[in-house]
């Protein structure tokens, strides 16, 4: 656009729509770890719980770094890290009740630590052997979606049948800054608030969708948009563990007591690559990064714990130990994790059946046991086996 | 043996499944209090409340995409896509999420939809309102796609859907609504995927489904009187298609014409055409012919019976497959 | 939903989102006929114009009338009245410039009128011998839209291009209330806020889409949905062309002037059917209808000429003389249209041309011509023609 | 003459549009600074500026949306949909509006725009990013739908496209970007929808598109070690499809077999299949044989090379239809 648009933007995002220059924001607890008090959003957390949410981020990031690891290994055909987002992740999800429903996107690596889901459940889709494939009724963990923003529309049908079964649980839908853009995601809004679903929409501002920064998105901050539709939003610091615990719970219990949905906008960072074919230097400042690396949730929890004296050696030389084995467990589970069989491809496709599926498989199966009857080299010059 | 249009049979056989099953619901565009645009639902909203019938905001992709929330949740929702050419809005849900979710979940989760589409030309209306996009979906694997020709198959193959654990596309044929036909509503129907003779004949077999079975048994009718014996087959399901049926038929006659309203360029006839011709290649007399729209888009109503296969354009199929 | 969400979303309903039980309405005509002031919106008009926006309206209306007529008549296949609405339509269709853009559904033939597009031109799709065939850039009023919301889209990428090329112009994306729920609305919210393209977004809330009331699309009004995409939205009484007239030339205004994208909520009513196949007493009363009937927006703006005296018998006759008028050259137009050739089908359905279409069209010419040279009755029992 | 990979002919050509015509824009998901996720419009942002690279908002509705309202104001929008699955948000906007609108308005307005569409399997990428959905296109009347196989025609046949006033739905075989090949970018062109004889043989022939030409240029040298002449001809264009090229080479070896990564079921061979054989009924010695995908979601990365057509299945193929 021209110069004219650009500076109304500016004039925009600078003014009434940001109190004081920057939009206000939850926190319980400052980046140098001491506790705040806020107004509405108050918390009681017991040293041990504290310890948790610690040794919850800490493991989820070694988790996470293995998983980069094992992909620049190529053991994985991908991975999309949640570096700098622990907070974000582990404080919502460790604002759930087992009886809510998760519905995530591909970089819940954290939620779903707080869910039990095992974390080699997670690589099967990025190591290529399967494209999700845990069971979401297990831990109340849907699959991860690729496809942006569609899982909100899931996860609000899935309220509306919460609240027709008169149950007393809530459903929460994660997507990114830049997923507030799809269709879908404001249809999810449209259908949460006239069935009065009870659905918390959490909103991990990560500031960017690969290359673009949320102004590309939005003009004004994210959770200012539920007010349109008729529903509560709030916008909490991402990287404060216990103000994202604080505000969820909150969030959760709204939908929960029939007050409908809630929109959580949690501000944080993706402090990595989009993804591990991602080059962030080609679109974002080394500064920025930084910057935002003093902001670091697990750093921030730490400070406070000792500062508090919450925690002392042995735990941390502790949770060191079993870092090191829940690295060494998904590194050993990955590489032992087989390849699925060719006739995978059929299963599946249908619940109840369909006769070319069952076609296309027994002639499959044949054309395969063609290669078994014939020598080696099946074809002179091709002859490198099946499937090129 | 009942009278019923296929609009009725729709609509009892929707009762039938609400009162059968707590889990079943019924959800789209103004399907509550005005029973919707065909009153297809007529009643079901008085009759079982908007807890069980429910009226939605004017979204398809939201209207899909939280049917399969609440399927994730147990229920099965039937759903109502007002025109042919309005589910495309709901497209990238049914095609990304609603065809594929049971795979991705290596078959942990079950997703028991029906999306009701009433399809097709030829009620002469605006733009957007006569289209016959079974293409689209038919290649979509995970999805099934069927679509009954009369009365008794609408009564029970929306039954049948509605019972299939696999997301249903149910095309009706909506300028057949009114037509009437007998429902044997006590006995055992056929199979939902298999293709059933509808007329048998010996010199050509006309291959057609939902509006265009009624155009093909006139076309045989009208054959007869020239002394041609055409057998009609019914497919009644596009996905799986049941081609033993249509093979069987085409190794007794030699000679095969299929019709349907939706344009040729990649539509059913040509998927039949080149998977028949492979089964049959001794058997057929003559190529495969295809009788149907135009690629063009459906045109204004007043040019709609240029546009829509008629007695005459698949006679003149006939005449052609036969003269090979 | 359940007793308890019904219950929560009346709270909502009539609690804090609307002020005083009812939501802010910029108003200038009472349904009195009484001239009001608004602190934000005034105008000044001079009796010549009030006198212009009447007879637009009751030209529209009797458009309107005769179009259903023909209806009935069979002459037409399908109409939408736009009867109650004729406020919201020529109040908007005034305030616009002929350099503004119009983007219509398939309801504004008022706004149609405003641009001097031919009524006759409005009822070929309608009688089905086009699907719209107008050269929208006459009248720089694109064709109607009938897939509900596309429309916002195609207006706001137009208004993205008067942005890009400098000029100072605007453009106006019309919707309706059921409209507003399409993820295609939403996201061209998004993408005028982004880019801050000239464009007004104008909702007619006629209060019903089809058979659904206006809730079954959103908890709050309408116009409240623009703040939380960063842009003023504005309600105006729909049924009070000067307040329409008013609010709808200040937000062309700021489109210009460079200040971005603006929602407004014009509050009207549908007085007819949603089209002629529809039969609005299986979902709404009667009395609502009649309330409505009293705000009429046609006898409000009477009123107001009457109570002072700026048109006199003289002007009401001779408009009953053009109403008459223009009624008979609509009813005569359409009567002689000729139904399109067939080979039309196969017209622009390419610009630059395409073998199959060619293909296509020389075969069916052959199919055609055979019937020409055969006898009458082609085919034993067939006979009747082609084309069944 | 120019050694180029695919993904660099590309570039080029946007590069070469954008100069030569003020009114061309690329826009889409990470086309600006970032210059797409496989680098096409790498540089682009830089030379040309924001307001004719833009980057959007993660929504592809409003992506198409808004290109047809830049469209409609005269300029002629180039669009990247970042991968093949995620395409459907827009498919409503490209089937009811992009497709249509042209006709709609008697041919008064016109909507010069291109679909950029990397698609294709053989990345070994995630779900949703590796599918072939040309069929869901070509089935649509109003749209043009190509695909280049190397990077001459990649080169040449983007151009064409952008200066085609037509919408085109531009299918880039995302796994050959990085193949190079000879550009020659000063010699006339061949007709963006004539489909070409890659290699003449006598025996059989193969038709494809895109990513699988290559694989049909190595079953014919494969096939050639065993004695046997296979003509691939590389159709280039699926809408129109230039069935005159596939017929002449049919006519010429009697037999022919079609090879893409979209699954068989409906798919650009059906059509192919029952065309050729509607047209060349007595020249073929056997029935069209197809080797696709299967009636299944693409499979997770470590199944696909089993999934996708290779030299052996092709080759199977091949033999099969020798055989008859
Ligand atoms: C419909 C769709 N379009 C495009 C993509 C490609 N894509 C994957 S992630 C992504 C950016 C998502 O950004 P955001 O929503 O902020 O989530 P984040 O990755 O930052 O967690 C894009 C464009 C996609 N997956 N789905
Ligand atoms: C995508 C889509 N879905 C459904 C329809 C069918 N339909 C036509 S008009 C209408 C209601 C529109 O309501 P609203 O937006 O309030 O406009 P109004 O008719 O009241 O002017 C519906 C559901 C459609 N045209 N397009
Ligand atoms: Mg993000
Ligand atoms: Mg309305």
């Amino acid at each position: 656009m021209s110069v004219k648009s650009t500076a109304a933007r500016r004039t925009t995002r600078g003014g009434a729509k940001r109190r004081g220059g920057e939009p206000e924001l939850v926190q319980l607890l400052t980046p140098e770890g001491d506790r705040v008090e806020h107004s509405e959003y108050s918390i009681d957390v017991t040293p041990d719980e504290l310890r948790g949410l610690y040794r919850d981020m800490v493991l989820t990031r070694r988790f996470d770094a293995e998983a980069i690891t094992l992909q620049r290994q190529g053991e994985l055909g991908l991975w999309a890290s949640l570096l700098g987002q622990e907070a974000a992740q582990i404080g919502s999800g460790r604002a759930t009740r087992p009886d809510d429903y998760i519905f995530p996107t591909y970089r819940e690596h954290g939620v779903a630590w707080t869910r039990d889901v095992d974390p080699l459940n997670l690589l099967g889709m990025f190591r290529g052997v399967n494209n999700g494939g845990w069971d979401p009724n297990e831990n109340n963990f849907h699959l991860y979606t690729i496809v942006i923003g569609s899982q909100t529309l899931h996860a609000t049908g899935y309220a509306m049948g919460v609240a027709k079964d008169g149950a007393d649980a809530a459903v929460i839908a994660y997507f990114g800054d830049g997923a507030s853009s799809q269709g879908d995601v404001a249809e999810s809004f449209t259908f949460a608030a006239v069935y009065n679903a009870p659905v918390v929409f959490f909103c991990q501002n990560n500031q960017w969708a690969i290359s673009e920064p949320t102004e590309k998105q939005s003009r004004v901050p994210i959770y200012q948009r539920a007010a349109g539709y008729g529903f509560p939003g709030v916008r909490v610091d991402g990287n404060d563990v216990l103000a994202v615990l604080a505000v969820t719970r909150a969030a959760l219990e709204h939908a929960r007591s029939g007050q409908g949905p809630m929109l959580v906008e949690a501000f944080t960072y993706r402090m990595g690559a989009h993804t591990t074919t991602d080059d962030p230097t080609r679109y974002r400042s080394d500064e920025e990064r930084e910057e935002w690396a003093s902001k670091d949730p697990i750093a921030r929890l730490r400070a406070h714990l000792d500062k508090q004296g919450l925690a002392d050696e042995g735990f941390y030389a502790g949770l060191d130990a079993e870092s090191d084995a829940l690295a060494k467990r998904v590194r050993d589970g990955v590489r032992g994790m087989p390849n699925p069989d060719p006739m995978a491809m059929f299963e599946n496709v249908y619940a109840d059946g369909h006769a070319l599926v069952d076609e296309e498989r027994a002639q499959f199966a044949e054309y395969l046991a063609s290669f078994e009857d014939a020598p080696a080299a099946s074809h002179g010059a091709a002859g490198s086996g099946k499937g090129h | 043996m009942t009278q019923m249009a296929i609009a009725k049979a729709l609509n009892e056989s929707l009762r039938t499944s609400l009162e059968n099953d707590p889990k079943v619901l019924v959800m789209g565009e103004d399907v509550g209090r005005l029973g919707g645009v065909f009153r297809i639902t007529d009643g079901l909203f008085k009759d079982f409340g908007e807890g069980r019938v429910i009226d939605t905001p004017l979204a398809e992709s939201g209207i899909v995409g939280t049917a399969i929330g609440l399927a994730l949740r147990g229920y099965r929702p039937v759903v109502e896509i007002q025109f042919d050419g309005f589910v495309f809005p709901a497209y990238d849900q049914i095609v990304t999420q609603l065809a594929k979710m049971h795979a991705r979940a290596l078959g942990k989760i079950k997703l028991p939809i029906v999306i009701r589409i009433p399809y097709g030309g030829g009620i002469g209306a605006v733009e957007h309102h006569s289209e016959s996009p079974e293409t689209l979906f038919a290649h979509v694997a995970g999805l099934k796609v069927v679509s009954p020709s009369n009365a008794s198959d609408a009564y029970w193959m929306m039954q049948q859907a509605i019972e299939c654990d696999d997301p249903v596309i149910f095309f009706e044929p909506k300028r057949r609504y009114w037509d009437k036909g007998e429902v044997a509503v006590s006995s055992v129907p056929a199979d939902l995927h298999k293709a059933v003779v509808a007329q048998a004949g010996t010199d050509v077999t006309l291959a057609a489904f939902g509006p265009m079975v009624k155009v093909c048994l006139e076309v045989a009718a009208a054959a007869a009187n020239e002394g041609r014996s055409i057998e009609v087959v019914d497919l009644r399901s596009i996905s799986p298609l049941d081609f033993d049926t249509v093979q069987a038929s085409v190794e007794k006659t030699g000679r095969l014409v299929v019709v349907h309203e939706a344009p040729v360029f990649f539509g059913t006839g040509a998927e039949i055409a080149a998977r028949i011709t492979e089964r049959s290649f001794y058997a057929l007399e003559a190529p495969v012919l295809r009788v149907g729209g135009f690629h063009a888009p459906y045109p204004p109503a007043r040019l709609e019976e240029e546009y829509l296969p008629g007695l005459d354009r698949v006679l003149d199929a006939v005449d052609r497959v036969l003269a090979y």
